[in-house]
């Protein structure tokens, strides 16, 4: 797929968490946004930051077309996501899109598929739900939150279906984390699964042992986000993979977790 | 018309803007955002006689106004790339030059003779200096007999141009140049990264798989100017600068203190389009400057 | 409560935080921003027995997350401090650490010899790794044998505590640090400024009058702090680390890494109460980390 | 005089040039701005640039104390003090102030006294203007400027006292430089100028021939401010004196030119 570095407009920056922000963009020049896919990331220049010196990887959270909007939920993870979140309503933002792989489409629409999102591993399933829709699937949601006040874009994702939520403290949902939430005692055909690593990780054992097919969306620390640097990599059974370009999804059968 | 082109140790590039090693991949990762054609050349990532894993993640750090990499020279070797690869990108029209590392003085032989006959590779840069492999790598590179030893075999093995990659990390980098020069490379290309490191306060360990790592990106500027300032004065091949070189302002700088050409290497990672902005930059720069050929700027401030 | 004393090779430091020579002038500069009696120590600036004019302006260029600079060591003299300056900052409730500097191991001596009587000062830095004078300064600090040559003239010209300045210009700084723990140093500091060079394009010549400086600021920490956990496992008497300080995270970074005392250099540029955020955040960390002694964090990555 | 370090609040940023910028700030916890003397300067510290680090030294261009305000003329000189000139009001800036000597006072209240300033030094000619004509003196003006629309903060000057002008294409006042003005022919007992070194040095020049004293503001690149770094030193008769503590403000017998 063909990137492009582009100038993006802020349209709204929506605080929608003490620790996150959604960030609402659309080309400078009112060019129709290119082609992105579910699970894809776009790396996002960081101006106004000392200390910040590389670009910033952030999955693409939704694309809203009729809009020409490109959605991104930006978590505080430093100085360079800090000053992410800081900008305002007509600050420019230049973006390479898109880039990486994407979520495996399911092949039969009656399969039972449950998205997992984790923290702001929600962000590629909200794009990933409603493509899935679009198309005809009927995916469920699991989110897993510390507590209520940190599950992210609950209403969005109930628009799309389902929305199981575990927290850790039980204030909504069940108590407990994402692996003991009930319905994942459901038939389940294929999870798709991004947040924490020890999350993904206890994801990944629960789909081993059931027998469920499961893509997780990795996020290691990255440079380029092109393959050239070869920084993100991940050990697969393949050797040392770039997470940029060879992901940032993976089935999990590709990974030595 | 502002003459753009250079010649680097029997090497006519049509500009002097080149990437660098490791920073670059195989050319084509930066296709869509670039023309590679409008390149002096670029330097295809470190290349050794086997595949190499590298070293285990993390190998990346972020530091103030520039970054710690651990990479260890992971590459699918040499047959891989001439195999695979090389068919690709032959023809492009710029020079494809290889990035050639080894543990032994017999691995780099190795790679040159498998390279030599491939008509599109005209060049190789020697990697006498990487900090990031336990054998070899760095170990030639800070002695000027281990750099000597290497450039003497590769001399040997690879009959067209032969540069040299120092390292930074010597007392005193024109002994280094000296050696290899009178050893017969025909260019010198500095500075590799400064070794470095870097440690996750909150977590109590380095945030390298490796501890240490090179550093590079604008905060090594400063050092590889003066690097590339002392060598171009002490040797008569001519002098490849990189390290740090963000914009079209900071090659002028590299070639005023004497390189020949220029490598772009961390700012691909920062704007991927960044090699055609220098290209762009340096030919406006020689119009603004009256400089009818790019090569009257070499070394200009000893004037 | 978090014990946050340190002995640096006999002398007792209420606290780990110095500040760098040639950065802190003597102190008083600062009585304004900061309570000097907070300090661990300030160390003044370079001092050489007879008075140094230093190098013509220009003298500093920035660079990216860092400065060059080319003072070249003004000071009235070592006659001129004891007479004028000592008696003022003398009843300072800190330790006083005076920088000494030479052209030749005589002025060391004869340096040594005037500062010996004084009570305030308990212990001297001794710069063997200025990058900005011609003779003497780094030149001795880039052999073994050189640094060894001070080191030994220093040790018998000084009874009280010895710190030696390393540069970070060399091959491998541990040899250096050997060479003067052998020689009876009883602590070492790094990193020194690393030699670097910018260039005015516009105007086509380098920015400092002397051509060449000593980068410092936050762009070198991660060349500091790989010197530092090299040399703390080479040698056994303490590290003093410094290069790139801006806050108490990176003085932390710099004492897991190995450094039983830090110093703040460039950061009291930007600014001028650093010091006393620094102090703060070292005693809020330990208490964050259970952690009821400053002294068991030191080297904390290698265990 | 004692230093303070202060976040100060952009109240207005006046743009009044293409390549300069009024900022008007005020002590963000509203206490009143210490003592400073004209001639003095500040230490800006410049977030959201990227290239810089070091501080930058502005001169205090006026104290208005009725509204408790700190102007600062800002230049165009590169990144550092673009990211000042794009302050926004309310944004907040972290100074150190008040730095260096002042202007020496002239004993004598008939004294024919010329400030003669050019481009952005005409920055600290307005202060001491003011506090000039408010000791009973009576200050003139003469301003350098390349053209018309360059002459700075003309209106402020003319509050003051009598303001003679050259522009170098003759679009206000005299054709040529300000050594060329008219009122350098007139009686002068003092001379305070702050400009380009060339301004300077052919005003000492002048000054020297005619017997006037003269007082210059140096402004050599700086870091620290206070004396610590010897980066700004100025060679004088007495050798190299840092200009940060020193000066900024010499008599131009105790320079070298």
């Amino acid at each position: 797929m063909k990137k492009y570095i582009l100038d993006l407009k802020v349209v709204e920056n929506r605080r929608i968490h003490e620790l996150y922000t959604l960030l609402i963009l659309t080309p400078t020049d009112g060019t129709p946004l290119p082609e992105m896919l579910p699970g894809q990331f776009v790396q996002v220049a960081v101006d106004g930051s000392k200390t910040t010196f590389l670009r910033r990887p952030i999955s693409i959270n939704n694309v809203d077309r009729d809009n020409n909007h490109l959605w991104l939920l930006v978590r505080n993870a430093g100085e360079g996501t800090r000053a992410l979140m800081a900008l305002k309503a007509d600050n420019n933002v230049n973006v390479v899109l898109p880039m990486g792989n994407s979520f495996s489409m399911p092949s039969n629409v009656n399969d039972e598929i449950l998205l997992v999102g984790g923290g702001v591993g929600v962000a590629p399933m909200l794009y990933w739900g409603a493509q899935l829709k679009a198309k005809g699937f009927t995916p469920q949601f699991l989110i897993g939150a510390r507590s209520a006040k940190d599950v992210l874009q609950l209403e969005e994702f109930e628009k799309i279906g389902k929305v199981y939520v575990s927290t850790e403290d039980g204030t909504m949902g069940e108590k407990g984390l994402v692996t003991t939430n009930a319905v994942l005692a459901s038939k389940i055909d294929k999870i798709y699964c991004c947040g924490p690593a020890p999350m993904m990780k206890a994801i990944a054992k629960v789909a081993k042992e059931n027998e469920i097919v499961c893509e997780v969306s990795l996020e290691n620390m990255m440079a380029c986000g092109l393959g050239a640097c070869l920084c993100c990599v991940e050990n697969t059974v393949k050797g040392n993979v770039c997470v940029c370009t060879e992901g940032p999804v993976f089935n999990i059968n590709e990974l030595t977790w | 018309m502002v003459k753009l082109g250079v010649n680097i140790g029997g090497l006519n590039l049509k500009n002097p803007v080149l990437t660098a090693s490791g920073t670059f991949g195989y050319g084509e990762e930066f296709a869509d955002f670039i023309d590679l054609n409008r390149l002096g050349g670029f330097v295809i990532k470190g290349t050794t006689i086997n595949h190499r894993e590298g070293n285990p993640y993390p190998r990346m750090a972020e530091t103030p106004s520039g970054m710690l990499n651990a990479v260890g020279l992971q590459n699918k070797g040499v047959d891989y790339f001439i195999d695979n690869i090389y068919p690709r990108i032959k023809d492009v029209d710029s020079h494809v030059i290889v990035n050639v590392s080894g543990a032994t003085i017999d691995d780099y032989v190795a790679v040159c003779e498998k390279l030599t006959p491939l008509d599109k590779i005209n060049a190789i840069e020697v990697n006498i200096s990487c900090p990031n492999v336990k054998q070899g790598g760095m170990a030639f590179g800070t002695t000027a007999d281990g750099a000597a030893q290497v450039a003497r075999a590769v001399r040997k093995a690879f009959p067209k141009t032969v540069i040299i990659k120092l390292s930074p990390n010597v007392t005193d980098i024109t002994e280094i140049a000296r050696a290899v020069e009178a050893e017969g490379a025909d260019a010198v290309s500095l500075i590799n990264t400064l070794l470095g490191m870097a440690i996750d306060i909150e977590r109590q360990r380095p945030y390298l798989s490796t501890i240490t790592g090179g550093l590079s990106g604008p905060a090594v500027r400063p050092v590889a100017v003066r690097m590339v300032w002392q060598v171009a004065k002490a040797v008569n091949i001519p002098v490849v600068g990189l390290g740090g070189i963000m914009n079209g302002r900071d090659a002028i700088e590299f070639m005023l203190a004497g390189a020949r050409a220029i490598q772009v290497g961390t700012a691909n990672f920062v704007d991927p389009s960044v090699t055609m902005k220098i290209v762009d930059y340096i030919e406006d720069y020689c119009q603004r400057h009256g400089i009818s050929n790019i090569n009257d700027i070499v070394g200009m401030i000893n004037q």
